[in-house]
């Protein structure tokens, strides 16, 4: 559907303790995934918002992770609950109004799970180019005015 | 002045004619024929000819302040020709044509056209759009063009005038840029017919009575009439009066980044925004409700005019219909002759 | 003869005017004769002869909770930042309250924008507000200049028409589907209970969008927004929306861009709508105010549906009941949890 | 003045937690582990119950922090050799074998073990798969570094043979000539934190263990469900690699076994471990998975066990009451035929896919060498031997000891014995408290608040880990021409410590005030870098990392331009990001040295002699008109120890101490504040300000009611635990006449309205029945009950029991006994499972085993404290694993029965620890809070509350006068979760602010 040249940018942000530490491990033990994402690590998937979701949208993003630990895991005791519900809604939210479901992602890694974010990574990544670039809720400066 | 003369389908095929040159925009009649740029309007295809009265959903005023308007743009990288310095854009000189514009909002291209006289944009805008109007022969019962100064015959602002009469349609060429649009074989009008053109227009004039009234009275005993609380109580402060109104011309500039490069922009604001006047102290001289609705219809009804003559309103009645709260500014103008 | 709404206006006149004699309140938020057919407008009484204006009708529209907030502060003393706090009583307001307003009410309680004590909340059942658009479509372009309602029906007339139409017909599709019409708190109660209204899909308007496909899903989203002019009558109309300062307004950071850009409006409503989460009580203010004719009530509904079906809550049912984005349960669904999507899978 | 010094020996979570308490309070700490790496057994566990955390997850960070800590000397691959001399002042020597491997100098690549040819069972593993010669045991591992086994090392068997990790290791860390070292230590007490063995079931021929491949042991099946183990976490059975569908396990192997084993004691642990692993299990399995659990009696007596317990039957783990007699094979494809005698008598059989032995605990035979060496008695069953009332002194004074080294027992248990062993260790040497710390001193900070950013980028070749991958050179180009970079290097190492110096000069030199580090990970790295930036007279908060390696050339091998242009994206959103940070103040909140203790039972008190006895002032609160609580009331401990002289002393040196204050009849009404600054009111109207406070407000016997009740209240002759204490306390000689008794088990307990074991009632009713059965040896004495847990050491009490002639007969919920009267005399009928039939008694005395409940009062001191508590009423610890004394709020402690039932000792072991964790605050001058934190925007704060509700740690709360929140730093930890909550965008976190994270997002495209 699209020109075999297009590799889509994801950003992910991924929690200290769980999922950037999964991450580590993945590189640790050489668990090999595409080169698409661009994390950002943050201290609590209960950091982020929807409006940083969108705003990695509106920046360009053509797909979206967020990954947090397993519930029970959370450093902050409760972090990743809150953020659960919040993501809950926000992506049906988002789905109603028509952005395609593979574009916004969440997970939850553990420390331990190196090679499981090794796979989300190719997982996701296969799913957003599948999609092709985004279009939805992707800013563009009107170049002509 | 050159008037000519259609039948309904001679009209239709004129107005299509101009589409070949530039874009025709008219009012849209629902959302899906939205053109995008100027909310309300939409991009003609097909000649559709406006009903008998009232004014379009959406003001004029999209297309002298279209939102967004880039005043300049830059780069932020060093190494870029225009890194870190602010370029102004080309200017835009593209021919635009809207049809289907009433009297009304014709005239608040003029009275915009007092305080932007020097605006470099705006005059922009102006000089590449045709207006191309259409006389209410039936005034909606919201509308009051004539209390402000204006009427349904009106061609201040406008380049032509079509009028409709029993079965046919009368076009009024009123300027040069007008004139670009006739072309040869058009059908002159007769002068029975041009007669009774003038007769409408003489017995539809406006006045401006409450405004030459108004101008007369002390701004003090206005500024502190005990109603401004009764009408502010029911607003909401949003902007729908004034996004809708024809002759706000408020705005303000922004400026946005996106991967690396910069832009200005202007865009509408609205003087019943608390941010409006917000200074950057956080102290915000018009901090309260009844402060911002006075300030709005006060400078409509008094300091616009003391400054430039005319009121600042042309009577479309758009703010009385869409005020979610039926905030009428007749009622106010009654309210501020009334104040002792 | 007297209809339904006629007997309450007289109770609400006969209420407002003994609660500011008795100096009980300071003032009573209610409604006034709009100056166009099909209007109602917010009014606040402030003196015994100020409530002979109150009226009640179909056409009070607006959520009057939504001024709720405000008019409290304006009632208190002038405070400078470093004056120290009132002494004594503040001044009470009494409010007009359907089912929505009444919960609107509940979460401007509990999220600390209303002192239970300085409110008199006076329920009134709602029979459901007639949306003014759909009767206008009615009459196709021609200009109504008169409404008379009477308990079912409404006589609508204008130049050279004269026509009856059933109420029903054009009540708002919000108070059509909705299931709370009585109020959830009051003090004082103003005629007769609305009663149980049954529905059997709450959410059939939802549905109707969940049921399209993601790229109709998409254009449907684009088509409805794109007449959108950021005059924020829907967010300045809605009783949840106070913050001092709106994202969109904010420039460091600036989450959006302030003009009618596309993408930003879409940003706009999408997060509008989000921060309603569990808050709306689908009052259909934001609807009714909008000068374009945008149906952005239907995002909220949307979120209202997914929080009563994800987390069994609907907003501001009861004083004590924790907003849903404010609380959790460790068993909350996550089948949303890609991670948890594979479990699920190797699980079948 | 004895030695400011303490030798921990043992790197398990008990030694690696005493480790820490000790060098917080002041002490430095020579940490001595046999192995390559701390970390011990429970780093080999995939998930931990009863909450299933990942083991890894939650033990790392602690690894970590031990590691890197400045008053922490860790010696690897080292052994304990003799101990000489006295309490304050003894000196150790231990011997450290080489590593081969120079740790100052590797890097952790890993090329070395990637390259060697000696492939070797990896022990880790527990034998399951292999590893190399030169090897890190586990990917987390403290030190990370790696080590060569020269028991298999091709080189050092033979030297010029092989070599070939000297080779490619770029940092030429390895060192063939590495030698041992005897090391001389001068230390003033020890803790011993030696662990246990699992049981080796080899011997039990039944088991078939070693011959049938399809039967493990629990340590086994652990490694295979761990991700970072053999089969990365998928389920696998050993003879084909074929996914188990049924799966049993047996309980007792080892334990509770006086035939085969000769380990007469319960495990205690086993039941539980062997629940989660069929609930992990259960998880990790495609589909239909059976899981079976064959046990004696169900010991799941511990926080929140019994509830899990539930949870899993109900999930469909099935438990039989049996024990097997034999494991055969059933087939030629590796299945498994059990033979097993049901509860009436009955042979059945069953078919099993695998089988896994719970093996039980025990003690190494090398701790028994050491015990030897030191002096140590040892008791009957080789663990070491302890006080009664002081749970973690062993034989030898100035010798403590913790963990599972003592008496087989759970991880928490194990934490909290260490912090207790911390205390005692660290008491002793109060006054050489930081004699022999060392302090880190840095330069003065440059103030860069009105600087425009001059942002430097070094960026790492890691030797050739990134360098092979990413072309390094060109990013640090790049960099040069981003936005206010104005200096980028490239670096071989920059983690050396010559590149680390030669860094602080380009700081200074450059006049940088932003710094950016494009290597490996930040979770291993940043406090380096930070400490760094420190050293060059910057705040440590203007500082990023771009994680190159660990996230990109490690994960993009073959693909080295996508890698080079990722690394380019990931430097431009670090320097994106750090441009927009600024410096952060080091928070600290002065403290105030002295505590409140709540509760004047024996938890209570033993806090407050704690602290005081090292010079803390104490103020001890009572509800009360007396000082004793509980202990008030109880006889004897299970080990034959009298309660009251021990409670008449510790209430006498209470009362005697002069630095602590004794409020009777008192109780809480306000507390404010937080770690370090507290505020306490007290119903007398005393106000108190101090820095850390200890609840030990107690529990209490339920009550019987209901189906409970058995006529307790209406018949003279029913009686509690308690109230039989009391008579046997007051010397009562009314058993003399008693011709028949009956106990009544789990009267209340584990029901659905207290679905908790009570722990303790097992143990004190079958003590009280063995002193019944002593003082009147003709008495008939019945024991009706659900499950005999007589956990740990316990079970001896409970065989002892048994050998004196007591009855004990089970029954369920769905029989309970049915108890009444005729004429005054007790009729107990009640259904026996094993003749199947009801039985009935007429007993003389009827003793009620009655649950233990929290006290109300437990709820309020917490919500003044601001600290959780659980669903029934039970104060919540911080982490049911790893902090089961602390509350996540910071500074305040709990022990005792308003945690969870438990006997005396551990009561005593948990107010120990509670103070161990107290004395850390307490001995600091300042106490550090967490710099990140939240702040409010009041210009944009509604004030609607939002923020409050989900802030874990009560940091915001709500100005009532403006109706604004605030944040309190002290208490901020930094998450964000109030951040994203807010809908004004009124809060933002310092530094990780919404435009940072925008800038980064930004930044990624260019």
């Amino acid at each position: 559907m699209t020109d075999k040249t297009w590799e889509p940018k994801i950003i992910a942000f991924l929690c200290t303790w769980c999922s950037y530490a999964g991450a580590d491990l993945a590189g640790v033990s050489r668990f090999q995934y595409p080169p698409n994402i661009r994390i950002v690590k943050v201290p609590c998937s209960g950091r982020i918002s929807p409006n940083l979701i969108l705003n990695a949208l509106r920046t360009g993003a053509d797909g979206v992770l967020v990954s947090g630990c397993h519930p029970g895991d959370c450093h902050y005791i409760s972090g990743n609950y809150f953020a659960r519900r919040r993501f809950a809604l926000f992506e049906n939210l988002l789905e109603f109004i028509g952005i395609e479901p593979d574009r916004v992602n969440f997970s939850w890694v553990s420390a331990s799970e190196g090679e499981q974010f090794a796979e989300i990574v190719k997982d996701v990544t296969a799913r957003v180019k599948e999609l092709g670039p985004a279009t939805h809720l992707v800013k563009k400066f009107n170049e002509a005015a | 002045m050159k008037v000519y003369k259609f039948d309904k389908p001679g009209l239709e095929a004129w107005i299509k004619k101009w589409s070949e040159t530039a874009p025709v925009f008219y009012p849209a009649p629902d959302a899906s024929e939205n053109c995008g740029i100027h909310p309300g309007w939409g991009k003609m295809t097909e000649v559709v000819l406006p009903q008998s009265s009232g004014p379009a959903k959406s003001s004029l005023k999209t297309f002298y302040f279209p939102q967004p308007e880039v005043l300049a743009t830059s780069s932020l990288k060093k190494n870029d020709d225009d890194g870190l310095l602010l370029t102004e854009p080309a200017p835009v000189v593209e021919k635009q044509v809207v049809f289907g514009v009433r009297p009304c909002d014709g005239r608040s291209v003029e009275l915009n056209n007092l305080p932007y006289a020097e605006e470099k944009l705006f005059q922009q805008n102006r000089e590449r759009t045709v207006l191309v109007g259409f006389s209410c022969s039936e005034p909606k019962s919201t509308c009051f063009c004539q209390a402000t100064g204006g009427s349904p015959y009106g061609i201040d602002g406008l380049d032509i005038l079509i009028s409709r009469q029993d079965d046919h349609f009368l076009a009024e060429i009123i300027t040069d840029k007008g004139a670009k649009l006739a072309e040869n074989g058009l059908i002159d009008a007769g002068s029975e017919e041009i007669a009774i053109l003038e007769k409408l227009r003489r017995e539809n004039a406006g006045n401006n009575d409450k405004g030459e009234k108004l101008k007369e009275k002390d701004l003090s005993s206005l500024y502190n009439a005990s109603f401004w609380n009764r009408v502010s109580d029911s607003c909401l402060n949003c902007g729908a009066c004034t996004f809708l109104c024809p002759t706000c011309y408020c705005f303000d500039i922004q400026d946005e980044v996106l991967h690396g490069r910069g832009q200005r922009i202007r865009y509408w604001d609205s003087c019943m925004f608390p941010l409006y006047t917000l200074h950057t102290t956080g102290h915000n001289p018009r901090g309260l409700k009844v402060q911002r609705v006075r300030n709005r219809f006060m400078h409509k009804l008094k300091n616009f005019p003391d400054r430039f003559g005319p009121l600042s309103c042309v009577g479309c009645g758009r703010c009385v219909v869409e005020c979610p709260v039926n905030i009428d500014i007749r009622e106010v103008m009654d309210d501020l002759l009334a104040v002792e | 003869m007297a209809t339904i709404n006629s007997k309450i206006s007289e109770e609400i006149r006969a209420l407002a005017g003994k609660l500011l004699e008795e100096k009980k309140i300071a003032a009573f938020l209610g409604y006034c004769q709009g100056s166009l057919p099909m209007t109602a407008r917010p009014f606040v009484a402030r003196t015994p002869e100020d409530t002979d204006k109150l009226i009640w009708n179909s056409f009070c529209v607006l959520n009057l909770a939504n001024y709720l907030p405000e008019l409290l502060k304006s009632l208190e003393p002038p405070r400078g930042p470093r004056d120290p706090a009132p002494e004594g009583p503040l001044p009470k307001v009494a409010i007009l309250a359907t089912g929505c307003w009444s919960r609107n009410i509940v979460i401007q309680i509990q999220e600390n924008q209303v002192d239970r004590d300085r409110v008199v909340i006076c329920g009134v059942g709602s029979r459901g507000m007639v949306a003014q658009a759909k009767v206008k479509e009615l009459f196709d372009g021609r200009e109504i200049l008169e409404v008379i309602e009477e308990d079912h029906k409404l006589l609508v007339s204008g130049n050279g028409f004269n026509e009856e139409i059933n109420r029903w017909n054009v009540v708002r599709d919000n108070c059509l589907t909705c299931i709370h019409p009585d109020p959830v708190i009051f003090d004082i109660r103003i005629g007769d209970e609305a009663g149980q209204r049954k529905n059997d899909n709450r959410f059939a308007e939802v549905e109707k969008i969940d049921n399209k496909s993601t790229a109709e899903r998409s254009r449907w989203f684009t088509d409805e927004f794109a007449s959108c002019i950021r005059c924020y009558a829907c967010r300045n109309a809605c009783p949840l929306c106070y913050c001092p300062t709106c994202f969109v307004d904010d420039a460091k950071p600036q989450w959006v861009g302030k003009s009618i850009d596309q993408v930003d409006t879409s940003i706009f409503h999408i997060l509008r709508a989000y921060h309603c989460a569990g808050r709306c009580t689908d009052c259909g203010s934001c609807e009714s105010v909008c000068p374009m004719g945008i149906n952005m009530r239907i995002l909220t509904k949307k979120l209202t549906s997914d929080v009563l079906n994800l987390y069994g809550s609907e907003a501001g049912m009861a004083l004590d009941a924790p907003l849903p984005l404010t609380t959790y349960r460790q068993d909350d669904p996550q089948n949303f949890i890609i991670t948890e999507q594979a479990a699920d899978k190797e699980g079948e | 003045m004895p030695k400011g010094s303490v030798l921990v020996v043992g790197g398990g979570i008990a030694g690696v937690q005493a480790a820490l308490d000790l060098a917080d309070s002041g002490f430095l700490v020579h940490l001595v582990e046999k192995t390559t790496a701390i970390g011990g057994r429970m780093s080999q566990l995939d998930k931990t119950f009863p909450t299933n955390d990942c083991s890894a997850c939650i033990l790392s960070p602690k690894l970590v922090e031990c590691g890197r800590h400045l008053n922490i000397n860790l010696l690897t691959l080292s052994d304990l050799v003799s101990l000489e001399g006295e309490p304050g002042n003894f000196k150790a020597v231990v011997h450290q074998r080489p590593r081969y491997v120079d740790p100052t100098k590797c890097i952790a690549c890993g090329l070395c073990a990637e390259k060697c040819p000696k492939k070797v069972d990896n022990e880790y593993n527990l034998g399951i798969g292999k590893r190399k010669a030169a090897y890190l045991s586990f990917p987390q591992a403290v030190p990370l570094k790696y080590a060569i086994d020269p028991d298999n090392c091709i080189w050092l068997k033979k030297p010029g043979r092989c070599g070939a990790c000297a080779k490619v290791c770029p940092a030429g860390a390895i060192n063939f000539d590495d030698k041992a070292v005897d090391h001389e230590l001068e230390v003033g007490s020890v803790v011993l934190a030696l662990g246990f063995s699992p049981y080796d079931p080899s011997e039990l021929d039944f088991t078939g263990y070693g011959r049938l491949a399809n039967v493990i042991t629990t340590m086994e099946f652990e490694r295979y469900l761990s991700p970072s183990g053999p089969c990365m976490g998928h389920m696998e059975r050993p003879s084909d690699g074929k996914e188990p569908k049924r799966v049993a396990w047996l309980q007792c192997v080892g334990s509770r076994d006086i035939n085969r084993s000769c380990h007469p004691y319960c495990s205690s642990v086993c039941c539980m471990f062997a629940i989660k692993q069929a609930v992990i299990a259960k998880e990790h399995a495609h589909g239909e998975f059976a899981p079976s659990i064959f046990f004696m009696d169900m010991r799941t007596h511990g926080k929140g066990f019994e509830e899990y317990y539930n949870r899993a039957r109900e999930n469909g783990v099935s438990f039989h009451r049996a024990r097997v007699h034999s494991i055969l094979p059933a087939d030629d494809e590796g299945n498994l035929r059990l033979r097993y005698v049901n509860e009436q008598g009955g042979i059945e059989f069953a078919e099993f896919d695998m089988v896994i032995l719970s093996t039980g605990l025990e003690v190494d035979k090398n701790t028994i060498k050491l015990a030897e060496r030191l002096n140590l008695e040892l008791d009957e069953d080789n663990f070491i031997k302890t006080d009664v009332f002081n749970p973690v002194a062993t034989s030898r004074p100035g010798v403590f000891v913790c963990g599972a080294v003592a008496e087989p027992k759970d991880i928490p248990q194990s934490v909290m014995e260490a912090s207790a062993a911390a205390l005692e260790a660290g008491s002793i040497l109060a006054p050489a408290r930081w004699s022999a710390t060392a302090v880190k001193e840095y330069p003065l900070e440059r103030d860069i608040h009105a600087e425009p950013p001059r942002i430097g980028v070094f960026v790492c070749h890691c030797g050739i880990n990134i360098a092979s991958v990413v072309d390094v050179k060109a990013v640090t180009e790049y960099a040069r021409t981003l936005p206010d970079v104005v200096f980028s290097q490239d670096n071989l190492f920059t983690c050396s410590q010559d590149t680390i110096d030669q860094m602080v000069n380009t700081i200074k030199e450059q006049n940088l005030n932003r710094v950016v580090v494009s290597s490996c990970s930040p979770r291993t790295h940043e406090p380096l870098f930070q400490e760094t930036l420190r050293d060059a007279g910057l705040n440590k908060y203007v500082f990023e990392m771009a994680n190159i390696r660990d996230q990109d050339s490690w994960v993009h091998k073959n693909e080295p331009e996508a890698a080079t242009v990722k690394a380019m994206d990931l430097t431009r959103m670090a320097v994106a990001r750090v441009r927009g940070e600024e410096a952060l103040p080091y928070h600290t909140v002065k403290v105030d040295k002295s505590a409140v203790v709540i509760g004047g039972g024996i938890g209570g008190m033993t806090a407050a002699l704690s602290l005081a006895e090292q010079n803390f002032p104490v103020t001890l609160v009572e509800k009360s008109a007396q000082l004793g609580g509980n202990a008030n009331n109880l006889f004897r401990t299970w080990q034959d120890d009298k309660v009251q002289p021990y409670l008449a002393e510790t209430i006498a040196k209470v009362n005697n101490h002069p630095r602590i204050d004794v409020q009777l009849s008192c109780e809480i009404t306000e507390a404010g504040g937080s770690v370090g600054k507290f505020t306490t009111t007290l119903s007398n109207g005393q106000n108190l300000q101090h820095g850390v406070a200890v609840v030990a407000v107690g529990g209490k016997a339920y009550s019987p009611e209901g189906d409970w009740q058995f006529l307790y209240g209406q018949n003279d002759k029913v009686h509690t635990l308690l109230e039989i204490d009391r008579m046997l306390i007051d010397e009562s000689e009314d058993f003399k006449a008693t011709g028949q008794a009956v106990f009544i088990h789990c009267v209340g307990s584990r029901i659905p309205e207290r679905p908790w074991c009570s722990r303790v009632c097992c143990t004190h009713a079958i003590d009280q029945a063995v002193k019944l059965k002593e003082m009147n040896p003709d008495m008939d004495i019945f024991m009706l009950y659900r499950d005999i847990r007589t956990y740990g050491q316990r079970e001896r009490l409970y065989q002892k029991a048994r050998a004196l002639g007591i009855i004990f007969v089970r029954y369920d919920l769905d029989h309970i006994p049915a108890v009444s009267e005729d004429s005054g005399q007790l009729i107990i009928k009640t259904h026996d499972p094993i003749v199947d039939a009801e039985i009935t008694l007429q007993p003389d005395l009827l003793v009620l085993a009655t649950a233990i409940e929290p006290q109300a009062t437990g709820s309020s001191v917490a919500k003044f404290f601001k600290c959780a508590i659980d669903a029934h009423g039970f104060l919540l610890e911080a982490h049911m694993k790893l902090r089961p004394v602390d509350f996540a709020t910071d500074g305040v402690y709990l022990a005792g029965l308003c945690h969870y039932p438990k006997p005396l000792e551990e009561t005593i072991a948990q107010a120990k620890a509670a103070a161990a964790r107290a004395t850390i605050v307490l001995s600091l001058d300042e106490v550090p809070a967490e710099s990140i934190t939240a702040q409010v925007d009041p210009a944009k704060c509604v004030g609607c509350g939002v923020c409050v509700e989900v802030c874990a740690y009560n940091a915001v709360s709500m100005d009532e006068d403006k109706n604004i929140s605030l944040v309190n730093a002290d208490l901020c930890k930094g998450c964000g979760a109030c951040v994203a909550g807010c809908r004004s965008d009124a809060l933002t976190l310092q530094n990780i602010g919404n435009e940072q994270i925008m800038a980064a997002v930004e930044a990624a495209f260019d």
